[in-house]
């Protein structure tokens, strides 16, 4: 049981199934180039094995090696069950990554052994800044100078949008208001046009004022609050205001 | 060269070269071995210094290396950095080169919104405008020009060269034209 | 000791002194009076610090001063250290001086594990790796490559100073190999 403890810690120390690999190699204490894959795929799936009966989540890219290297040992032991050049060029793979991962340690151990600039070795504490900044100038031309006169004469101008004079135009809101004021004013019938506003120019504005007020008529007509009669085609519209109590 | 150099004074060289602040005596005092005294130490590269490119001086409460004042003219780079002008500055400076003198209301105007006094500042402490006397209207409003630095500025010698109004606006009827400029 | 210096040897020492960053032959021939050869001036002044406390040193790209590493020890008591870099940056950092320009996934192949984003924001933070244009194959990634300060951080002048792969690959059992890289 310490045996697979072990095994499980150090498992987490290495950063991959290639890291795991090539430790594994390592220990076999022979040229990388002359490592049997053989006995290291074994090697590798005996740990992975054993990890796993203590920790049964592992990292899916180590069960993926652990697959392959399965496959590859197969292919290795029995080489009837396929193309014995397939398993070769595997190995040959595998062994040519272990070679890159080897090479790629002993370049960080390189440069990790290196006196670094501010660990081992430090440069200047206070550099000094020689270089001055002169700011005192101002950046102009004339294009640009241009450019601001034309934009602000054209900020200037879109302000002054041409706006056409709003229609004053008699509403049914405020035809409402007046016919509800005047109704009780009237005694008995009378003529739609008694009850438009003074002062009406001709055309548009009358005969817009007409209509609000003949909608204004029908809206109080259906409350219940006037009647209205028209005895003719074409003839003038009366109003009167309804009798409390009346009924049609 | 080096033979002069003890094992104190290396230390204590590579020690104010590294330090990002001066060191103090008590900072040396605590490194040097026991047996040397900062001060000769010191002492002795100071000496060792003296007539170089860089010189060990006492500042700022400790030891440091500082270049010899002497090359300060050849190490010296100075890079111009212009600033520009804001917007708002510019289109003034504009509407005041083609419309002087102006009073700061008509500029406002011409430029449909409101001139900042701070921007007024700016263009009266870089030299570009000076008050041109006042207008003869209620409140006697102060009229704005242009200055000679300002033509220096756009290369002109005369506010003649400046293009044409007409030339830049496509209908060139005066203030509140209207459509005219209009995009 | 100040006899021996030439005028061109005080301003080039006090420029290399100055600067923050390593001093190229471009900047000191620009400095330099036109009849001084900078090469000479470099190696005269690079032999007038030599074994002492702070040395004149070729790295990344141009000339530094630096403090001479066998005063590492007593000089991380005075001076603040950054954090020293972790082995899975120094791996990554390896692969991408070796085989540059190279994608992220490049760099976890050939590790055969992932590159955590922590370890990759640690070369950029450090300004050690930088981003050199995107690789075209689907998803454009970003290619990375070293920069000079890489070069100045490991004392290199230039990549090709870089050990070659084969001359790692000779020894694997050799200094640094085995439990050197380990964590």
């Amino acid at each position: 049981m310490e045996a697979a403890d072990a095994l499980v810690l150090k498992l987490e120390g290495f950063e991959g199934p290639l890291d795991l690999l090539l430790d594994l190699a390592r220990a076999q204490k022979v040229d990388l180039a002359r490592i049997s894959i053989l006995q290291l795929v074994e090697q590798f799936l005996g740990v992975i094995e054993g990890a796993r009966r203590v920790r049964l989540e592992l990292a899916a890219d180590w069960l993926v090696m652990a697959a392959w290297l399965t496959w590859l040992k197969s292919r290795l032991l029995v080489p009837q069950l396929g193309p014995v050049e397939e398993a070769e060029a595997a190995a040959d793979i595998l062994q040519a990554r272990l070679l890159d991962l080897q090479a790629l340690r002993q370049a960080a151990a390189w440069l990790g052994a290196r006196p670094q600039l501010g660990q081992e070795v430090f440069a200047r504490g206070q550099p000094e800044e020689m270089t001055e900044t002169d700011r005192s100038r101002l950046k102009l031309d004339l294009p640009g100078l241009l450019a601001a006169y034309l934009a602000a004469r054209r900020r200037a101008g879109a302000r002054q949008r041409y706006r056409p004079r709003p229609m004053m135009l008699f509403t049914v809101q405020t035809a409402l208001e007046r016919l509800g004021m005047l109704l009780g004013s009237l005694p008995d019938w009378a003529s739609l046009e008694q009850f438009l506003p003074g002062g009406l120019e001709d055309g548009l504005p009358r005969r817009a004022a007409i209509s609000a007020t003949l909608l204004a008529g029908l809206e109080m007509a259906r409350d219940g609050r006037l009647d209205l009669r028209q005895d003719d085609k074409f003839g003038p519209i009366l109003m009167r205001k309804r009798e409390a109590g009346l009924n049609e | 060269m080096s033979e002069d150099f003890t094992p104190a004074m290396r230390l204590a060289e590579a020690v104010v070269f590294a330090a990002a602040q001066p060191v103090t005596a008590r900072m040396l005092a605590n490194l040097l071995p026991e047996d040397a005294e900062a001060e000769a130490v010191m002492a002795a590269l100071a000496r060792a210094y003296a007539g170089r490119g860089v010189n060990l001086v006492q500042a700022g409460g400790g030891w440091q290396f500082r270049t010899a004042p002497d090359l300060a003219p050849s190490l010296r780079k100075v890079v111009e950095l212009p600033r520009r002008l804001p917007r708002a500055a510019l289109e003034g400076l504009a509407i005041i080169a083609y419309h002087q003198p102006v009073t700061r209301a008509e500029i406002e105007e011409i430029r449909g919104a409101a001139l900042a006094q701070t921007t007024l500042d700016l263009l009266l402490e870089n030299g570009l405008i000076t008050p041109q006397g006042r207008k003869e209207t209620p409140g006697r409003p102060t009229l704005w020009g242009t200055t000679p630095a300002f033509l220096a500025h756009f290369g002109l010698n005369h506010l003649k060269e400046l293009p044409r109004r007409e030339d830049l606006l496509l209908d060139p009827a005066g203030p509140g034209a209207g459509e005219g400029g209009a995009p």
